[in-house]
C-alpha cells in the first residue's frame, strides 16, 4: 500500500467513535482495524453472521468455520456472538449500523454511491453492499481519489448503476477527506503534500473550499 | 477491539420510557415477562403508554400493575383470557385493545426488527380479523398486508446476558423477547445473571449485544417470577 | 370428566399416528396425551416456543419457566428444543404440523370453525387458535355433541364469528365420530349406547349415514 | 412420547431430489457448505435444477461441481466473485442467474420458511435492483414487495444433530442454514456428529427437528471443508 493509501487509512480509523456498532466493508475498508487501539470500544460486524469481529488469522491458525464476508479467516474476542444471515441483515435495515465504510468506483455530489457493477464487464452480484450503504446511520467510502487511469470517481453524477441513493456522507480518498453536503462536495482535509487545487483538479464536481485553514492528515 | 460496557441498574435504565412511548413487553405468560421493569416502570410513571404484550398476566402480576395505575392507553395483545380485570378496563371503554392472531403478532414485531415495512399473509382471510386490512395480489394469491409493528422502548426479560448486553433466555421464556429485541429504539433487558465478556458462548447467545442498549442485573427475584399456584 | 368425554378422548387419541408433529389445543385436547403409549414416536408442539413436550408435572415439581400455551407446567423429553414465538408460528404456518386438535363452539357443514369470540359475551382475543386452525395439515375437532342447552354444536352454517373457514376434516364428540366431506358431515363411529336417531337429533344440519355397519368407540 | 428417529445415510436421502427441483443449500463461501451431500447430487444426477446459494464457491468447489456437471439450469444467488467459471456460465447463457441483495434473499427464504406470501422492504428502490418489483404504498411509504422463496429440497450442513432432526452449527457456518431449513418440502441436514436423543441442550438448539426429514452422519470430511489456501 502506497504512503498516501496507508494515510487514507490511518485518517479513516479516527472516524470510529467509542461504542459504535460498525461494517467495514471488503478491501480498503478492512484495513482500517489494524490501526484502532487494542482496548478500542467498538463492535465490528460483518454481514455472514458475527457481531465482535477479532483480529484476522494466517491460515495455520484460522478455523475453517470462522470467516468475515470477504472470506478472511478472523477470530472472536470476548462477548462475540454468531446469527443466522436474516438475523445480519435485520441488524443493518433496523439501522443498528452506527457506520459503515465502504469502497467506490463512483461518489455523486448528492450521495449517490456506485461499486457493485459495470455494465458488460464486471457484475459478479450485488451481495450484502446495497443493505450497508442504504442503512447504515453513516456512510463513510474509502477509496483513491482517482482511478487507474487518473479520472475523477468523485462526479456530478453517477454514470454506473446505483448501489443506493444519497448514502454517503463522507469519503476518506488518499488526497483529501469530503463531506457530501446539502448542496454537494466540501473539503474538509487534505493530505500532506497536496495542494487544494490539485484537489479540484482531480475531483469531477464543484468543490466547496472553505475560507479556514484545514487540516492535514 | 474490546466490546462496550452496557450495564446499566433497572432505575436508571427505565427513566427512558417517555409519556406517550409505544412500549414491548417479553414475556408469555409468567416465564419471560420482565416484572421487575414493569415495577420500576409503574414507579416511573410515564403515562398514555401503548404496550405490546402476548398476554396481560394474570390480575396483580406484571401488565396488571400498570393497568391498575392507569398508565395505559392502548393494549396490542393477542390473549386477556387469564385477565378479567383488563378485559373489564377494555369492555368499559379505558383501554383501547387491539387483537392480533398471536403469529402475526409476533411476525409483525419482528418485521419491525428486520427493517422491513411489513409481510403478506393470508391468515385470517374469510374472518372478522382480516376486516379493514389492505389486500394483496402476489404470485396468484391473495394476501393480507400486516404492518410491521416497532416500539420506542422494549423491556425484556432474559436469564443471562453479559456486559455488552448479549442474552439467553431458558426455556418457555423465550418467547417473545428476541423479537422485541429488534424491534425498539431502546431496548432494556433485566437479567437474572450478568457475566463479564465471554462468559455466554459465542454460538449460544440468542440475542446479540448490538441490539441492546441497556442491561441490567436483577437482584433477589420477587413472587411474580415464581410458580404460580392455581 | 364424565364417561363418554373420557371415550371421545381416548378415540382421538388413536388419531395421533407415528411420526406425526401434533399441536394439542387447550382443554379437552391436551388431555389426549394421557392416552398414548410412553414410547409413542411422536413430537407434541406448543406455540410458545416448544417441540417435544413432555408430562405435566404438579406444581412442586414444576419448572417456573417451562409452560405451554395454555399456562400448564410441562416437561421436555430427550430432543425437546425450544424456539422463539415468530419461529414457533413459522413452523405452524408453512405446514409442519401434521394434526392439531381444537376446541369448538360451532362447527358447520362445510369445516368452517368457530371457537374463539362470543360477540358481547366472550372475547379475550384469538390467540393462536387462528394459525392452528388454518394451517395445520389436518384439523381435528373435539367437542360435547352439543352445548350445556343442549342446541347442537355441528350446523349448518356458524352463527358466530369464525375462526377459519372450512379447515375442520373429522369431529369427535361425546356420541360420535363425523367426518365434513365435500358434501357435508358424514357419520363414521358411533359411541357406545348412543342411536344413529339420537345423534342425528342432536346434529344442527344433514348427517350422511353409510349404509354400512359403523365401529362403536 | 418419544420423538422420532430421522437418521438416513447420505445416498439414500438425496434420492428426493428430482429433475426440475429447486434445491437450497446452505453455506457462505465454505463454512455451512454441505460439500458431501453435494458430491452425492452430483452423483445422483438429477437435472435442470433451479439452485439457491448465496455464493457459487470457488471453481472446482461445491456449488461449482453442480454446474460442471451441467445439472443447473438457474441460480437465485447474491454474488459470484470467487467463482469466474460461474460468471462465464452466466455470461455465456449457459445458466439464468438471479442476483439478490443478501439480506433480501436471506429474508425471502424466512418468508417462505414462515408460511408468508413475501414482505415490504424499501431496500433498492432508486437502483436497478428495484426494476421490475411490484410497489406498494403502507403507512405513508413506498415499498417494494419481495416474494417468499421455498425450495422442494434444502441440503444442510450442520456441525452437530441428534436421531429427530435437531440442528446445532457452529461459528459463521450458521449463515443460511437455519432459514433454508425452515424453507424447503424436504430438508436433508449433513452433520459432522449425530447424537442420540437428548445429546443436543433444548436452549442451544439452532433448529428444531421439526423441520428436518433426514439428517445423515458425516464420514471423514474431504478437503473441501478445509481452510482455504490462498
Amino acid at each position: 500500500m502506497s504512503n498516501a493509501k496507508e494515510r487514507m487509512v490511518v485518517r479513516a480509523a479516527r472516524e470510529l467513535q467509542p461504542g459504535m456498532v460498525v461494517n467495514l466493508g471488503i478491501g480498503l475498508p478492512t484495513k482500517v482495524v489494524n490501526h484502532l487501539p487494542a482496548d478500542f470500544p467498538v463492535c465490528l460486524h460483518t454481514e455472514n453472521g458475527l457481531a465482535g469481529i477479532g483480529p484476522t488469522l494466517p491460515s495455520d491458525q484460522a478455523n475453517r468455520n470462522l470467516i468475515d464476508a470477504g472470506g478472511a479467516y478472523v477470530s472472536t474476542i470476548p462477548g462475540s456472538a454468531f446469527f443466522d444471515s436474516a438475523t445480519s441483515f435485520a441488524l443493518v435495515r433496523s439501522g443498528r449500523l452506527d457506520l459503515t465504510m465502504l469502497g467506490a468506483f463512483e461518489v455523486a455530489a448528492n450521495g449517490d454511491l456506485a461499486n457493485w457493477k459495470i455494465p458488460g464487464k464486471f457484475s459478479p452480484g450485488v451481495g450484502g453492499g446495497i443493505e450497508l450503504a442504504q442503512k447504515a446511520q453513516r456512510v463513510a467510502v474509502l477509496t483513491t481519489h482517482t482511478d487507474r487511469a487518473g479520472n475523477p470517481k468523485l462526479k456530478e453524477r453517477c454514470s454506473l448503476p446505483l448501489t443506493a441513493q444519497a448514502c454517503v456522507a463522507r469519503i476518506f480518498t488518499d488526497m483529501a477527506v469530503i463531506d457530501v453536503e446539502a448542496n454537494g462536495f466540501t473539503l474538509v482535509e487534505t493530505a500532506q503534500g497536496v495542494s487544494v487545487a490539485e484537489i479540484i483538479d482531480a475531483t469531477g464536481a464543484a468543490l466547496r473550499v472553505p475560507d479556514t485553514e484545514l487540516p492535514k492528515f | 477491539m474490546k466490546l462496550p460496557d452496557k450495564q446499566s441498574s433497572i432505575e436508571e435504565a427505565i427513566i427512558h420510557v417517555k409519556d406517550g412511548d409505544t412500549v414491548m413487553l417479553g414475556g408469555f405468560g409468567v416465564p419471560g415477562t420482565p416484572f421487575a421493569l414493569i415495577r420500576a416502570l409503574v414507579q416511573h410513571g410515564a403515562r398514555n403508554l401503548t404496550i405490546v404484550k402476548n398476554d396481560a398476566n394474570e390480575p396483580n402480576m406484571g401488565v396488571d400493575h400498570l393497568l391498575q395505575s392507569g398508565l395505559v392507553a392502548r393494549l396490542i395483545t393477542t390473549h386477556l383470557g387469564l385477565n378479567a380485570h383488563a378485559i373489564g378496563l377494555m369492555n368499559s371503554g379505558q383501554i383501547d385493545v387491539e387483537f392480533n392472531a398471536q403469529g402475526i403478532l409476533a411476525e409483525r414485531i419482528r418485521a419491525g426488527g428486520a427493517g422491513l415495512g411489513g409481510f403478506l399473509s393470508d391468515i385470517g382471510i374469510g374472518t372478522e380479523l382480516a376486516e379493514g386490512k389492505q389486500v394483496i395480489e402476489q404470485g396468484g394469491k391473495t394476501y393480507l398486508v400486516e404492518p410491521a409493528l416497532r416500539a420506542d422502548v422494549a423491556l425484556l426479560h432474559a436469564d443471562r446476558a453479559d456486559s455488552f448486553g448479549n442474552l439467553a433466555y431458558v426455556a418457555t421464556a423465550r418467547n417473545f423477547n428476541p423479537l422485541m429485541a429488534m424491534a425498539a429504539d431502546c431496548v432494556i433487558a433485566e437479567a437474572e445473571a450478568v457475566f463479564p465478556l465471554g462468559g455466554l458462548a459465542a454460538d449460544d447467545i440468542h440475542t446479540s449485544g448490538v441490539f441492546v442498549d441497556h442491561v441490567a442485573k436483577l437482584g433477589a427475584l420477587s413472587k411474580e417470577y415464581a410458580v404460580v399456584q392455581r
